[in-house]
């Protein structure tokens, strides 16, 4: 199906195409940018202070400020580093952050000009797959931006994140398994629609749930699990050697990799762009359907903003795990309750099938 | 000339021409991103040959999983273009030569069929998971099975082969 | 109807697979050699799917429920499964190989008795 | 071995429970208090606009105090940088013209007078060795500078405006102290 949608390509479709993702780049571009407003401002109040509230009302202008401060610095790239590599790695991690957005309903479909346009960019029947396939091509950017600046720091740094993710990536994928036993599809779509009819996986899988989102704290490198940057005992890890944009590309990275798992999190568990609580068929025949496709969003959107509320949260509650406790939590903990979870799934389906 | 032969002799020339970059980059870590690049253009090949399944695990499993453990390897060692082993340039030669003229008897043995591969949609859907994976759980479940053990026997390998061993430790 | 007739991917299969032999008679270095295999097993990946889908489109237009070629996939993915099973033993064996010698040069690998 | 006090406080080390294993109680407990803390008063103000009383007894820059006539206190005497540890003060002393009356209150006054700021250690002895009530410390910080050599504040910058000819400045410069006081 990704073939053929991708090759039978008309004009309109293309351009239609083409538009919706100039609009969620620019989305999600924005989204991250005031997220890394919202984590310095919740930082602040879960501290006691205020936060930032000097550039533009309530500072609202700060991650601009930010932005072109990161711009108009000296752009230094190592002597001994290795160039291509050295500028290849944050241009990596940006565009496998990015990458993902691709499959993600991010809506139901809106009529404009006679046309009907699906709010996803391509309706890939294995949706899920394609979101474990490029977020391991995201350990790249990580290794090759760590071993490029040719400083054991950074090296131990992207070697420590390499494994983190790689380890996290398996246990994600088991407590992934069981949702989809229930679901029977790997297109996100029609996870999202089956969750409309029949309650948010959430109720049904809460503990595959809990571990997908610890295993997504870790693919985004956040606290608990940020050991690649861990200051105390790798300098800034492994962008130490960066500077100017290719420092932020990495940081921004980050950000749009929390935008991005928060909605992958909400599509999977929490219903995606569905109204809780509500018939969207019936509001549609009195609202009209690109209202209620555009209150799904908003809805979706509320969902991801809660999540990226919890990263913030979370990051500033808990404490760095040490190395060994990741390895051990990961490989050790999570993978055997993955494991549990998915066998109890399966016997209960069969036993629900008899 | 349609898109599809377009992107086809696209990915050719970006697989061959990143496979001679993996055999004569010097350095090891290129030569191991050159690969990358290999697997990412096979993984379009497969996905214009609408083998969806084949394609995202080759993606995950071969460009996302064996190559970091490649990285990881040569990164460790410290291996970079200067303490790079060379072999002589009459070696080389030779190498090439040979390569070259088995290519050239295994093209004449094989060039003459008559078959074709056409991307229609309808023709396509067993490279999808869903015709696939019945088939892989009904018919393949002991080779399934079997390589299973042959997973968790290659990990109790690498774990043995990869630990120190406790008596060199001490001398 | 865009055709692509099978001689291509059989040429393009044979380049990457001649590719891969020489790479591995030119290196010295173990690594690099052993990533020239994974290069001739996916050279091999390819043939396989491409026959798959001649051998589904002949047998579609007799049977249109027909699942021919569905093996063949399978295969791959067997390849795929054993090329990773293979790959993190004979990795395990360079690294501790590395310990021994110092070296992944595999012009040194005649010190077995030692 | 027998310890050397018997403070010494034997912990209590039994293994976890299965609960405080679980471990997440306890993180929701954390998070549950870093979210009471969202909403509890903050503890910054925002400086420049909003700023917080000084204690009566604060201690800020030096000031070479005026009488009500805008005629200086200080006499020279150099009881203040014989008192001050730091060493920080130098004084050089005239002798007052016919002509000056209106400038200083005493025959002789300072005619330099310097503070190290650099060196001062903002202790406070000098105003309280000064017998003429002329020098006291008011609740400005010490700004910054780019030089060494600004640090020296010289008569000038440590005088305060004259409370005849520049009555508001004078107030100003009076600042918040005597209010405070007059408060108490």
């Amino acid at each position: 199906m990704i073939t053929m949608d991708l090759l039978a390509i008309n004009f309109s479709l293309g351009l239609e195409k083409l538009l919706l993702i100039g609009a969620i780049i620019t989305f999600s571009l924005i989204v991250a940018m005031y997220t890394t407003y919202a984590e310095r401002k919740v930082a602040a109040w879960m501290q006691d202070r205020r936060g930032p509230n000097r550039a533009g009302p309530f500072g609202l202008l700060q991650p601009a400020a930010d932005g072109l401060k990161l711009f108009f610095k000296e752009e230094i790239i190592p002597l001994t580093s290795n160039k291509t590599l050295f500028v290849l790695g944050p241009a990596l991690a940006m565009i496998t952050a990015m990458l993902t957005s691709a499959v993600i309903p991010w809506g139901s479909s809106i009529e404009l000009f006679g046309r009907n346009i699906s709010l996803q960019i391509a309706d890939v029947n294995i949706g899920i797959l394609y979101v474990f396939g490029v977020v391991s091509m995201g350990v790249y950017g990580i290794m090759i931006g760590g071993w490029s600046s040719n400083n054991k720091f950074s090296l131990i740094a992207a070697v420590r994140g390499a494994s983190q993710i790689i380890s996290y990536e398996l246990a994600m994928g088991l407590s992934l398994i069981a949702l989809l036993m229930m679901t029977g599809s790997l297109s996100l779509k029609t996870i999202v629609q089956q969750q409309m009819e029949g309650g948010w996986n959430i109720i049904y899988q809460p503990l595959g749930f809990l571990i997908f989102l610890i295993c997504v704290f870790a693919e985004c490198n956040r606290t608990p699990f940020d050991l690649p940057e861990a200051e105390n005992e790798l300098n800034f890890g492994y962008h130490q050697e960066y500077s100017s944009m290719k420092l932020g590309l990495y940081l921004f990275a980050e950000y749009v990799n929390m935008f991005i798992s928060s909605a992958v999190v909400s599509t999977l568990f929490f219903g995606g762009y569905d109204i809780p609580f509500v018939d969207e068929t019936a509001l549609s025949l009195s609202l009209g359907a690109n209202t209620v496709a555009l209150l799904g969003f908003a809805a979706l959107f509320a969902k991801i903003l809660f999540f990226l509320f919890l990263f913030i949260w979370v990051r500033w509650t808990i404490p760095r795990f040490r190395y060994d406790q990741l390895m051990d939590l990961g490989w050790k903990k999570l993978i055997p309750l993955a494991l549990a979870n998915m066998l109890i799934t399966a016997v209960v389906i069969l036993w629900l099938n008899k | 000339m349609h898109i599809n032969e377009i992107l086809f002799w696209f990915l050719t020339a970006l697989a061959l021409f990143s496979a001679m970059m993996v055999v004569f980059s010097k350095n090891p870590v290129h030569s191991v991103l050159w690969l990358i690049v290999v697997f990412m253009a096979i993984t379009g090949h497969y996905i214009i040959m609408n083998a969806q399944f084949l394609a995202i695990v080759n993606m995950i499993v071969y460009a996302g999983a064996i190559m970091v453990l490649f990285l990881f390897v040569i990164m460790f060692m410290n291996l970079n273009a200067e303490s790079e082993p060379q072999k002589s340039k009459w070696m080389k030669f030779a190498a090439v030569l040979s390569g070259g003229s088995l290519m050239l008897i295994l093209i004449a043995a094989l060039k003459d069929n008559g078959g074709f591969i056409s991307s229609m949609r309808g023709e396509g859907s067993i490279g999808l998971i869903k015709n696939l994976g019945k088939v892989l759980f009904t018919d393949y479940v002991v080779p399934f099975e079997i390589s299973s053990i042959l997973f968790l026997s290659a990990m109790v390998g690498a774990v043995v082969l990869g630990k120190k061993d406790s008596s060199t430790i001490v001398s | 109807m865009p055709v692509i007739p099978i001689n291509y991917y059989i040429f393009l299969s044979l380049a990457l697979f001649t590719i891969g032999i020489v790479g591995v008679l030119t290196r010295r270095n173990a690594i690099i050699i052993f990533m020239c295999i994974e290069l001739m097993l996916n050279a091999v990946n390819v043939l396989l799917v491409a026959f798959s889908k001649m051998h589904h489109v002949a047998a579609f237009a007799v049977d249109r429920a027909t699942t021919a070629g569905t093996e063949a996939q399978l295969f791959v993915f067997f390849i795929m499964v054993v090329a990773a099973a293979e790959v993190t033993v004979g990795l395990a064996i360079i690294v501790m190989l590395y310990r021994n010698i110092h070296s992944v040069d595999i012009n040194f690998l005649n010190r077995l008795k030692h | 071995m027998a310890s050397l006090t018997n403070r010494a406080k034997v912990l209590e080390q039994k293994p976890m429970s299965f609960m405080e294993r679980l471990y997440l109680p306890a993180i929701f407990k954390g998070m549950a208090i870093t979210f009471s803390h969202m909403f509890k008063k903050k503890a910054t103000i925002n400086y420049p606009e909003e700023k917080r009383p000084f204690s009566p007894v604060f201690r800020g820059l030096h000031v070479l105090n005026r009488d009500e006539e805008g005629r200086e206190n200080c006499t020279a005497c150099g009881l203040c940088a014989v008192a001050c540890p730091a060493e920080a003060i130098t004084m050089e002393a005239a002798e007052r013209k016919t002509s000056e009356e209106h400038l200083y209150r005493e025959e002789k006054y300072a005619a330099k007078y310097e503070i190290n700021m650099l060196r001062c250690i903002f202790c406070g002895l000098c105003e309280e060795a000064c017998p003429k009530d002329a020098i006291y410390m008011s609740e400005t910080f010490a700004p910054s500078n780019f030089t060494r050599k600004g640090f020296i504040y010289a008569k000038d910058e440590l005088l305060i405006p004259n409370p005849v000819t520049d009555k508001e400045k004078y107030e100003i410069a009076k600042g918040l102290r005597e209010a405070q006081l007059k408060n108490k």
